[in-house]
């Protein structure tokens, strides 16, 4: 493949997912003829039909509930969630059955479910279309929570949570979805973490929306002198911490950058994990950069309220001082 | 009667085949023709649900379950709709359809696992086209309509196949009436015409709500507000839920879509093992309800009108002290899960971080053994 | 009409006192006696809320705005329906009411902070008894039932006094009936008899979906399965949402309990201004209800019927013309807020950690200035 | 007061709230005629009457969202969730509504929701009716999140909560709803963490039901001639973090006890908090003891899965060892 857009290779996954296997189908508010807010199913309605790709009434829970009810009867749902901030009335459905029908059963049913969630901010939105909920469902034992930060990993990764027989909540970084790019041959695996750029002196951990922000802010450490190692978690959970750790080993030196706010928030069990698991390597405590203990603040004021190179370098910085 | 009359207002609209008094009455839209051995057949089901029923109430007495959820006075509701169904039709069951399950071959030892507490559930609703029971109250009418969206998937509807058509029965309460998800679940049925019955069992209590609580309108109204049909029927009556219910399926089965029974019945027990019902309401109510037993009814039918002997009901008898001897010898003998199975099945793919977990902790196990040793 | 009445069946049950072609008609449930004034302040409101509607568009397009979500072909229900409420009563829009902000005297540029992004709505719902703008939907459905519970326990229903007694207007879409939330308000509503009147514009798509993805009956048809009656209305006859919502409203005020009204309407313009209903919807479609629109009718009725000149029409220009001046220079004119107030107001009491938070992000927005210095 | 149990002490609480405000009023499911299934509401609606304590229809997001609009009519609804595992229904109005609220309307509104939740197992109970959804609530900016561990905590901090502007979910331990205490005359600052006894080899932080444990793993320390210091959070949100840092810098040792799943826990931001700010002070990692990354287990399997005695001296010993 060409360089293609991060929209574009999510929308070539799930057309891949639905041509490799009968059972996958697509649901959700208005991922059929209009193919999504974000076209991210574009044109899969007119290829597979309405059976395979159907626009369901608006209700999140009934989105989740009906799919659990799918599983059962064999299918392998992938539900989109119009935007971050809507999944709140499929949470229940979503923490309560899809996380546990299979430990409910003793391991007989499996719950092969995608739920699809562009989120992040960036894209100056009005309320709850910028949110970052991931915490809330990594914290939720029974289920499995990644995100794409490049076209790729969004090919890749979709097809993989697709094909998974777990539920996979998958997150989409809806600020990227136009950022072109390469697309590999072939997959990592999909609860393995990625070090996408190397360097000595000190390690940033992003994982969606923040990997090119991370990526840029060490870029920027480097006229500064700094040698940073950016790693990209792409698996929230399971969290590959070795692969972490192992950064930390060489470099001493963490900080770990989300959208969603700070407190709560994955960089806490990071921080918790390596400051356990590489103990004696840490030159300076793990530090976190993410939005701040608000709600998402109003558009005009993303640009404070999101992590930014320079807050990110900051981080690094202190980190360095140490 | 009278007193019966007074403390449920006669339901002009409520089907009914078989009076409290055992009488057998037509309905003009549920002609029903039904053996008498099929009606003895149904007496047994009734009896041994019960049976089993009350050996359980009393194995949680006994402090071998940890909670029970009695169906006393619900079984001719259960029974009547678990015998509708075909082998093909799958039910979504609350946590009290134990003689829904009775109907659907499910060993009572299989429901008592997660009364016990030596497991969640644990059953493959395949094996018997019976979900899991569900506790979180509404959610499972969610799964039965995607369980539907399936079943239509597979062209299983409307064929004209009796061995391919399949229908969906969805359990709930009345309590669970003002639930989010079972109105979401009437919108998708209605919206995709999905072969789902919806079956509420109206118990007139949600733990000590009231069902006035709920709703001022009798519940089967709400369907129509949906666009599909509901009908109200005498849940004590167990020829009454399989007429009705036989033709709700019969008619999903068909493509003709959803339809939502209310079955007018009563929670003689305490809402659980737990609960203490004079709290908030009267011992006079549950008499009432006495009054209109669904196996008595029965009984005396069988008795007055086919004349069946004694040695049928004891042969039932003995049935049932074999049944409940199975369910208290079998709950004992329920196994306790070994400690390290709580990292079992929580994925179908185990990650690497929680197989971590779990080997920390059998060594954190091995090392009190080994002072013990 | 005839291409009209092919789009869109005849609803034979559908109340409508003034038709597309500005004929004045009766119906007998709800006489209304207006006064030609009073329909032409009536027509006042429709155009100038539509040209706020414009305006913001065009904002929008200049970069002025994020996002709008424009009202246009709904005016007549939302007008409608904003001047039968009385002082007291309180009202929950979506956020798509601008008619009825405009009714309750909110100036349009409180409602452009949020889709400006200046802020996140920012108006105290008493001061002009118009609540926050819900993005969630359905969400606010609930708080128009929980605020309704409110007045019933503040002893301001039944009393017959006017300067006391009071009802709550929730409105909502045709999408929104689907949500778990709007059928639970209907449960609360119902049991509790609240003096809630629910207004739900069916413009016929949420987003891309048409009406048929939520319910294959009409939605008014709801209702009567909560136990509360429901009627619908031609949401474009401005006549017609008065009269039905002003005696919803007085059932309620007066203790009579809640109503739902479907308004039968269409959204003209793209769902928000990031939308393209190309892609979902024949432009004929549009065409076709352009025929049934709420403000033309009641010109034609002005002109004909009452024959008013076309000074007054000159003159709802001349106003229109200077809202729309007040609506472009008010938004160039907001102000964005201060980094620091993302900080503001998450909590009535701050926290000793978020005020740290904010302390170390002040200076750190200082490290840069003093940089800059 | 003589010795009540904790119970006792929060029906108390609620009666004085009641009585104190007009505006106070109780909703939930059985929370009337029964008095809650812990009986917590028993005999206030008798009192108050059904316009103040009355049951509601059975569906959370009604019960919350009605709360809401109760609230922007002038009154102080505090809602009972009858078990952990049933607030989610109502998740979707607890974050998008009850924490955003105020800050929508720049704080014209305020939302002094309290919302109390029995919670946490080790009562043999099905599944849902023992979980510990804190974690969600501390990570969703705009809500404070209170736990009391006994009945003088539970008397103050419920009337405390309510009487908070703040929308408050409070968090009950029902398996210690039945464990007497004195009551003091006068509360403690609501988010203020406590020192319940003092200590000098290492300190072990815990809230609601643990910190009785944590308290029983202290003693059985001593016979070890271990000197544990023990913290009962209180405030899970905002968290008392300077209390625990100046534990720590005495003793050089962090124990975190929760019941909630381990990973992306409170104990996870408490750690991310200690080793940054005590990170000179610290001379073993944070430790955390919690539930493990399951689903809560059957009930024949919860003591082996809930943080005990052992687990937390276990922990405590490692720490000890650094
Ligand atoms: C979402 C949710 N909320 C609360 C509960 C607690 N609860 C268990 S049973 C019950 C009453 C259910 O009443 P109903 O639906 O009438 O069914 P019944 O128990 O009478 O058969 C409640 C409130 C629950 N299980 N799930
Ligand atoms: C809970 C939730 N899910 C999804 C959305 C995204 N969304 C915004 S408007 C809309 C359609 C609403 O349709 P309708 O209720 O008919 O109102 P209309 O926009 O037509 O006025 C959707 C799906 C949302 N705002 N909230
Ligand atoms: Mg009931
Ligand atoms: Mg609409």
């Amino acid at each position: 493949m060409s360089p293609v857009m991060m929209a574009k290779a999510l929308n070539e996954g799930l057309r891949k997912a639905l041509e490799d296997d009968p059972k996958v189908i697509i649901m959700g508010e208005d991922v059929g003829k209009l193919g999504g807010v974000f076209r991210i199913t574009d044109g899969l309605q007119k290829d597979f039909g309405e059976a395979r790709v159907f626009d369901t009434p608006l209700a999140e829970s009934g989105i989740i509930g009906t799919a659990v009810g799918l599983a059962i009867r064999g299918y392998r749902p992938v539900c989109e969630i119009q935007f971050d901030g809507f999944v709140y009335p499929g949470f229940d459905q979503i923490v309560s059955q899809v996380a546990k029908i299979h430990n409910r059963s003793n391991g007989k049913i499996k719950m092969p479910i995608t739920i699809r969630i562009p989120y992040g901010g960036g894209i100056g939105a009005v309320e709850h279309h910028s949110e970052s909920p991931e915490a809330y469902f990594a914290h939720t034992a029974g289920l499995k929570v990644v995100s794409c930060s490049n076209p790729s990993d969004a090919y890749w990764m979709i097809q993989q949570s697709i094909r998974s027989d777990d539920p996979v909540i998958f997150f989409e970084p809806k600020r990227r979805y136009w950022v072109k790019g390469e697309v590999a041959d072939r997959p990592a695996p999909l609860h393995q973490a990625r070090v996408v750029r190397p360097g000595r002196d000190a390690t940033v951990v992003a994982y969606g929306p923040m990997v090119a922000t991370a990526l840029e802010a060490a870029g920027a450490a480097e006229d500064d002198g700094h040698d940073i190692e950016v790693i990209d978690l792409r698996s929230i959970s399971p969290m590959d911490t070795a692969t972490v750790v192992a950064s930390v080993e060489r470099t001493g030196r963490l900080v770990v950058v989300h959208e969603a706010s700070v407190s709560h928030g994955v960089g806490a069990e990071l921080a918790a994990r390596v400051q356990e698991k590489a103990f004696y390597s840490l030159e300076a405590p793990v530090l976190r950069v993410g939005g701040f203990d608000t709600p998402y603040p109003a558009s005009r004021l993303e640009e404070e309220w999101l992590p930014t190179v320079d807050r990110i370098l900051d981080a690094v910085d202190r980190s360095l001082e140490y | 009667m009278s007193e019966a009359l007074h403390a449920v207002p006669p339901e002009p609209d409520m089907v009914q085949l078989l009076t409290p008094e055992g009488v057998r009455v037509e309905h003009p839209d549920y002609p029903l023709d039904i053996t008498d051995d099929e009606i003895k057949s149904l007496y047994r089901d009734l009896v041994l649900v019960r049976r089993i029923d009350t050996e359980a109430i009393a194995l949680q007495r006994q402090g071998e379950l940890g909670l029970w959820a009695s169906c006393l006075g619900q079984e001719g509701a259960q029974v009547g709709a678990g015998r509708a169904l075909r082998p093909h039709d799958m039910s979504f069951p609350t946590y009290r359809e134990h003689g829904v399950a009775w109907c659907q071959d499910v060993d009572p030892l299989v429901l008592l696992g997660m009364f016990r507490g030596t497991n969640l559930g644990g059953w493959d609703p395949a094996d018997n086209n019976f979900n899991l029971y569900t506790i979180v109250i509404g959610a499972q009418t969610l799964h039965a309509a995607g369980y539907a969206m399936g079943v239509v998937r597979d062209g299983a509807v409307g064929t004209g196949d009796p061995n391919r058509d399949t229908a969906v029965l969805a359990f709930f309460g009345d309590g669970a009436s003002s639930q989010g998800d079972v109105n979401e679940s009437f919108v998708w049925a209605a919206a995709d015409n999905l072969p789902v019955v919806y079956f509420c069992q109206n118990n007139q209590w949600a733990i000590s709500a009231p069902v006035t609580t709920q709703s001022r309108v009798p519940i089967y109204h709400r369907a129509s507000g949906f666009g599909f049909p509901g009908i109200r029927i005498d849940g004590n009556d167990v020829l009454a839920s399989l007429a009705v219910t036989r033709k709700a399926l019969d008619n999903a089965r068909n493509g003709q879509g959803p339809t939502l029974i209310e079955a007018f019945t009563y929670r003689m027990n305490p809402h659980t093992t737990s609960d203490d019902p004079t709290r908030y309401r009267l011992a006079a109510e549950t008499e009432t309800w006495k009054l209109k037993d669904p196996i008595e009814r029965v009984r005396a039918y069988l008795t007055r009108e086919v004349g069946v002997d004694a040695e049928f009901f004891a042969s039932i008898e003995r049935e049932s002290e074999a049944m409940a001897e199975h369910v208290r010898s079998g709950c004992r003998a329920l196994p306790d899960p070994e400690p390290l199975s709580v990292f079992e099945h929580v994925h179908a793919e185990m990650t690497d971080e929680l197989r971590e977990q779990r080997d920390a902790f059998a060594t954190y196990l091995q090392s009190f053994e080994e002072v013990g040793a």
